[in-house]
């Protein structure tokens, strides 16, 4: 049974409009329990989208999704993934723990076992003294840390992150890119997530989604062969930079007319 | 634009809908309210209901209609509209005041930060001094300037206490949107050896209207109350908060009478309001539209 | 401004010879009333419409009074050369430094009562006791606290005192138990009301009203001020008799043709009905006329009686309203007299024996 | 130990309050101001000091108006937002009206309110400050209601969170610093609308009564006595406001809903 | 005679107070003219700090600046160089000419001769059809090319950045490094260059700075050699792998205690 099963799906927004947008065109994805994949493509091209629809907070145009053999709402209800965003988001009037202890809290469980797992997420993401500080009391980097925490938290077997190092300085980028794969791979978690950043998409996943715009498709999935354990040498290895060309080229076919892309926003989006 | 005109629309259309509720339920409350009022909980919070305390609807609107006194030819639609009139002048004058005066102090103030130190605790105590303690000194010192052929003007006095409850809101507004040029701008105007004026005129102020006009907005409402309230203080006449007593003495009598003045004083606040709202539009027009919502 | 010393007034001057010659620029004389243009002022208006003011080559701006205008501080701010106001207030204005004279007393009696509905039991001011008492406050409420002491009751304690809002409505909501009321004011405005008991005006029957004229606690009312430094400025003096003169010459116009000087005050841009504004000139008139020892002549015992009540009755703060008796420089009888003589010298009737009011209908809203 | 920031930061205020009224006590000296033109701060503290008793009396009158006002505009404020972001329809249909009526002088109600209650009453007063005040806290607290940040939401969403645990975790917390921001403004607002209610009539305890009585009878040192009184009051509930402000403020917040556990 | 020339130049904020910050020691550097100079190092090492110095916008605590052998304070009031920033930093209220123009009306040159200006530096940045829009009516990289026209509108000789492609997404941000040399070299501009990202700064530099923080200092100058024509080809090159992996090599040096570098926010820059 696949972790993702994204079968046909087309999500087209305020359709018979005249603002419609085709913000994806039968969209057909697997995703393997365990495996990492990264979306990557110009703006616009629907990462976004197709990361809410896998979490179900968009319903496709048409077409189907399944979560680990579940409809994707039923496993919304079951609290089956955990989510993070380019913005923390954490919420400033509680502590490090008690954000860690959010979704736990909704879950219903009792007091002392979201303690208990809210320090173990502090100890996994190496932030164990932060728990009672606020979070605007920490820097991006760690914010940014306590977010996964946040969405490991209730153990889901399925991560969905949308640009979550987007705000990172570089080298807190890097550090939080080993960080990440070093707790995957201790959770076991399957990931999917959505990045801008070649050298990212490469350095993480196992196999590279890249996607163009209008309308929003699949255009090349790229395999990436860096073994399972990538260190910091990984970012020197000759397959590094080979997956980086191989997307990048992937890319520019998506991207030709970029000068002006985007043009005037006003006109654009609304 | 299209959007825009049925946005527009669609709020007057919600706004005239919520105010012939507000109609709906003050009739209502004619009917079932007890005539002489009534308690609720152990507090006589529920008001009277007969005709002297809340007259018909239609009896204050019929009132506009017909002729201030009996055998005047005036009737009282003119002489509200003229009284609003009047105090939406003053208040435009003390609005205009209260601006130079706020925008001046926030720029002194966001010049020199001792100033700032010293004088915004000041400002914020004189905000606590109550009117009815100024209105008569105003009136009083006013009075007393004649400065270069100058005679001070009765109704100087209550745009100038207008002025003082507008100023304010607009000295403290334009002094944090002084401050809220982005670093970095202010860099780039030093990158190009600017002057303290150039960055003002050039960045500070241009970056300062979007919080200015909310202040603004709050100066124009405070404008019109100080000019009301010393109106009725100082006894200037030919406005509306004049009138609203002059029409108050009558309330045993003709109580729809004092309704026309009241809704003339909503209409004054309305009006300031909406050249506010006017200039708004106008200053922002080639802004971002994201921070207008 | 507002720095004139005082020190100079034992006694007020005498007043200044008055030559009526030709006149080539009229002085510009401004008169503070004490509250808006009604009927209660309507002697000056008549002066000022029919003339008289114009004659004694005076140019006299009226200027309307308001909730928080004390004439007799506008009077010795100079911002005005002549103030009406009551005379306990001006002399607590005094003492507190405002060197001002009262140089007429145009009212004769307190025209104050307290209102009170039949059945309330209010027959004097010792039923006071325990019941809601309403007052205009600004000041004219002094009459209240002299009728309190004078009962024995303690302001502060035995009433509960309400301000009344610019109306009536008060009394009739039954929200208090004896409104105050001026004969020529709001006494007419119940009567102006319809009573829910009878579906007809309210009248006198259903009314207990309490006159503090009657109580032997009324105090001097409307008189004119002037600048007591300024009087010995013989320019201004000789205004100042000109102005009294011109001043009672409109309230004899007034005592004579009461309906003329209702249109007079009307036109000015009253906001009262007109058969309240007669109603209020006639009663003015009953306040004034008759006069016996000439109009506007200060009669020394009611002034000592009011400057009695004003050293002994208790206010709300537990003080009274003057501390100690004012100077000799307070009041002057010297400009009436000469006033009066130049009336006398016209052939205007200053005493009014011969007066007789009308009689009034009221209509509701005295429209 | 005092520290030279301190010093730094308490010395311009407390110069220029000095200055200004040494150059007041001045001019008055000077020029030999009448008292019913201006009183020297002198004989207005002498007299505040002599008549503290009564104008604390006249104080709590006032203060008690403006504080009951004030919770209950609060409280009516914040009911109103809740229904507000709940009901999207009504929040369209009250919004526009609020502000306009945010935008008139609405102290004039003082004149009919006092005949739909009874004069006596401080009912009208109260209901005055309320009104006042329950417009600025319903503005500010339906934006803080509604202008929560998406990723929150959606974050909510995703643990299958009903539409009450988002209210209850997200927009109630994210609105807490706007109720402040209100209670910053409404604070002082409400103060100076109970002396304003006081012009209308009514009982005359209260200090905009005072204030308005000594200056008719030319008691300006006592007047201003009572007017010192009410800028203490005024600055009071600024000054409570701000403490509570800075209290909710983000670690405010935190800290507080920590303690409470 | 070098462009910029940095001599014993060390900056101390509040010294002698307990906020003492020793921000940069003994720094040296020496920029020829039409070279193109990298600065990169972890958050904090002081690079803004020099690139400040540079600008004179700040004073050094110790050490002399020359610009074109000028004093540094000298060459701003010349208006000797343009600077840019992170963010575009575009005026919303003016429109783009307008924006580009902005340095010139400072200068005092006449109407005519700005609007002339401004007309020729939109044809440059390639964008000569959006002179009369307004700047949130463009797209980020947009507002980019135009805050670069701006910074070159008085033909400086010499360029100062301070991470000006931070806020872009990868795809654009490779092409605006693209547009950027393109822009110099038809120029002939000097650049002194602050980023984060070693790819960027190894693709566009002659030379790399390398920085290392408490106390600010350089560690390393890292020549590139990718030749003087760099095209979208170069990103495939060894030779631009090599450079990457050198700058890594001085960086991780630099960087050793990352893991809580920053550690709580509130505790440190307040
Ligand atoms: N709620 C919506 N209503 C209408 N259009 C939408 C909505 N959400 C997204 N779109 C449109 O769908 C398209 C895809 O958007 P999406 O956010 O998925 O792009 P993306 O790849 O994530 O872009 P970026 O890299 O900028 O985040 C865009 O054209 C966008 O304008
Ligand atoms: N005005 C200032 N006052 C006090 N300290 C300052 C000031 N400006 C910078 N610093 C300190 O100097 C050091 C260097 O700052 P600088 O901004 O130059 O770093 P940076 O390399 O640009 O960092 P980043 O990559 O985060 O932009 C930092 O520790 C910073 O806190
Ligand atoms: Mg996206
Ligand atoms: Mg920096």
């Amino acid at each position: 049974m696949s972790a993702v099963q994204v079968t046909g799906v087309s999500k087209i927004f305020n359709q018979g409009t005249p603002k419609q947008v085709d913000a994806l065109i039968d969209v057909n994805l697997t995703v393997e329990p365990g495996e990492f994949v990264s979306l990557i493509g110009p703006s616009g091209c629907g990462k976004s989208t197709l990361l809410r629809l896998i979490a179900n907070l968009l319903e496709p145009t048409t077409g189907s999704i399944t979560v680990n053999g579940k409809s994707a709402s039923q496993s919304r209800l079951d609290q089956d993934y955990g989510m993070a965003f380019q913005q923390a988001g954490l919420f400033d009037w509680r502590t490090v723990a008690k954000n860690i202890e959010l979704p736990l809290e909704l879950k219903g469980w009792d007091k002392e076992k979201r303690a208990a797992r809210a320090q173990e997420m502090l100890e996994l993401v190496k932030l164990p003294e932060f728990a009672e500080m606020y979070p605007w009391q920490l820097s991006g980097g760690m914010q940014q840390r306590i977010a996964i925490a946040r969405a490991l938290a209730a153990h889901p077997p399925l991560l969905l992150m949308d640009e979550p190092f987007g705000a990172l300085d570089e080298m807190t980028r890097e550090y939080m890119q080993g960080e990440l794969l070093r707790i995957c791979a201790e959770t076991s978690t399957t990931v999917v997530f959505v990045t801008h950043s070649i050298p990212e998409a490469v350095y993480l996943s196992n196999r590279v989604v890249v996607m163009s715009p209008r309308p929003g498709r699949i255009t090349n999935l790229i395999d990436v062969n860096l073994g399972a354990k990538r260190t910091e040498d990984t970012r020197a290895a000759a397959d590094f930079f080979t997956g980086i060309t191989a997307v990048r080229e992937a890319l520019r076919g998506t991207h030709a007319d970029h000068a002006n892309a985007g043009a005037v926003r006003g006109v654009e989006d609304r | 634009m299209n959007r825009f005109v049925r946005r527009a629309a669609y709020r007057t259309s919600m706004f005239l809908l919520s105010v012939v509720l507000v109609v709906a339920l003050w009739e209502m409350y004619k009917v079932v309210g007890p005539q002489d009022g009534g308690k609720l909980f152990g507090a006589g919070v529920l008001p009277r209901s007969n005709d002297t305390a809340m007259p018909h609807v239609w009896t204050m609107l019929s009132r506009y209609g017909r002729p201030e006194v009996r055998g005047s030819d005036k009737r009282v639609w003119v002489v509200v509209l003229a009284g609003a009139w009047f105090s939406f002048r003053l208040s435009i004058v003390g609005f205009l005041l209260g601006s130079s005066i706020g925008v001046g102090l926030s720029v002194l103030m966001s010049r020199f930060r001792l100033v700032e130190r010293g004088l915004l605790p000041y400002l914020v105590v004189s905000q606590t001094v109550p009117l009815i303690a100024l209105a008569p000194l105003v009136a009083l010192w006013g009075g007393k300037l004649h400065i270069f052929g100058f005679e001070w003007p009765r109704w100087l006095s209550a745009a100038v206490l207008g002025a003082f409850l507008s100023f304010f809101p607009i000295a403290v507004g334009t002094l944090r949107g002084l401050a809220s040029a982005p670093a970095a701008s202010v860099e780039l105007m030093e990158s190009y050896a600017a002057s303290w004026k150039q960055i003002l005129l050039k960045l500070r102020f241009p970056s300062a209207i979007p919080y200015m006009i909310p202040a603004f907005k709050l100066g124009a409402s405070g404008s019109v109350v100080g000019v009301v309230v010393a109106e009725i203080s100082t006894g200037l006449k030919g406005g509306i908060g004049r009138l609203i007593i002059e029409y108050a003495r009558e309330a045993t009598a003709d109580p729809a009478k004092v309704f026309t003045a009241v809704f003339g004083a909503a209409a004054l606040g309305l009006t300031m309001a909406g050249v506010i709202a006017i200039s708004d539009v106008y200053l922002m027009r080639n802004r971002p539209k994201e921070t207008s919502s | 401004g507002g720095s004139s010393s005082s020190t100079d007034t034992t006694a007020a001057p005498a007043a200044a010879e008055v030559t009526t010659d030709e006149c080539v620029t009229p002085t510009p004389v401004k008169l503070q009333l004490q509250w808006f243009t009604q009927a209660q002022f309507a002697g000056y208006y008549a002066a000022l419409e029919n003339g008289y003011y114009t004659d004694m080559c005076l140019d006299v701006t009226i200027l309307e009074g308001a909730v928080d205008i004390t004439p007799q501080t506008v009077l010795a701010n100079g911002e005005a050369d002549f103030a009406i106001s009551w005379v306990s207030k001006a002399l607590a204005s005094r003492e507190g430094g405002a060197n001002i004279v009262d140089i007429a007393q145009v009212f004769q009696r307190s025209g104050t009562l307290q209102v009170s509905m039949k059945d309330s039991g209010i027959a004097s001011s010792a039923d006071f006791k325990g019941k809601k008492i309403g007052n205009w406050g600004y000041g004219n409420e002094f009459e209240i606290f002299a009728a309190l002491t004078k009962a024995g009751l303690d302001p502060a304690k035995d009433v509960t005192l309400i301000q009344q809002q610019f109306d009536m409505s008060g009394l009739l909501a039954g929200d208090i138990d004896a409104g105050e009321a001026m004969t020529y004011n709001e006494y007419a405005m119940v009567l102006e009301s319809i009573n829910p008991a009878t579906k007809a005006l309210y009248t006198a029957d259903d009314l207990n009203v309490v006159s503090y004229e009657d109580e032997g606690v009324g105090m001097l009312q409307d008189a004119i001020w002037a600048d007591g430094h300024r009087l010995f400025d013989a320019d201004y003096n000789a205004t100042a008799v000109k102005f009294v003169a011109a001043s009672l010459m409109g309230w004899a116009f007034c005592r004579d043709d009461a309906q003329a000087c209702t249109d007079i005050v009307v036109a000015k841009g009253s906001k009262l009905g007109a058969t309240h504004q007669l109603w209020q000139m006639n009663e003015v008139n009953k306040l004034i006329w008759p006069a016996p020892a000439g109009v506007g002549m200060i009669d020394e015992a009611a002034w000592t009686r009011t400057v009695d009540l004003s050293q002994t009755a208790k206010n709300l703060e537990g003080g009274t309203v003057l501390t100690k008796a004012p100077d000799a420089a307070a009041h002057t009888n010297e400009i009436v007299t000469a006033a009066l003589a130049l009336l006398t010298e016209m052939g205007i009737d200053i005493n009014g024996a011969a007066f007789a009011p009308i009689t009034v209908t009221l209509t509701e809203g005295g429209n | 130990m005092i520290n030279a920031n301190r010093i730094r930061r308490i010395l311009p205020p407390l110069a220029f309050g000095v200055a200004f009224l040494s150059l007041w006590e001045g001019v008055v000296r000077g020029f030999d101001l009448k008292p019913y033109f201006l009183a020297a701060p002198s004989k207005i503290f002498e007299q505040f000091f002599k008549n503290f008793a009564r104008i604390w009396d006249a104080t709590s009158v006032s203060g008690s108006n403006a504080l009951i006002g004030l919770i209950a505009g609060t409280v009516f404020g914040v009911a109103m937002s809740f229904m507000l972001s709940r009901y999207r329809f009504l929040g369209e249909l009250v919004t526009p009206l609020a502000i306009a009526l945010n935008a008139i002088p609405i102290f004039v109600l003082v004149a009919v309110l006092n005949n739909m209650y009874s004069i006596t009453s401080e009912i009208p007063r109260r209901i005055m400050v309320s009104l006042v005040v329950y417009f600025i806290v319903l503005v500010n607290v339906a934006k803080g209601l509604t202008q929560v940040q998406s990723t929150h939401v959606e974050l909510m969403k995703s643990y299958a969170a009903s539409d009450f645990a988002i209210l209850r975790k997200v927009r109630v917390p994210n609105a807490v610093p706007y109720l402040f921001t209100a209670l910053k403004i409404a604070a002082p607002v409400s103060v100076i609308t109970a002396f304003v209610s006081e012009y209308f009539g009514g009982s005359q305890n209260g200090l905009g009564s005072r204030i308005t009585s000594n200056i008719a009878n030319s008691k300006n040192a006592a007047a201003w006595a009572y007017v010192l009184g009410a800028c203490l009051l005024g600055l009071t509930f600024y000054a409570v406001s701000i403490v509570l402000e800075s209290a909710a403020s983000r670690g405010g917040v935190a800290s507080k809903t920590n303690n409470n556990k």
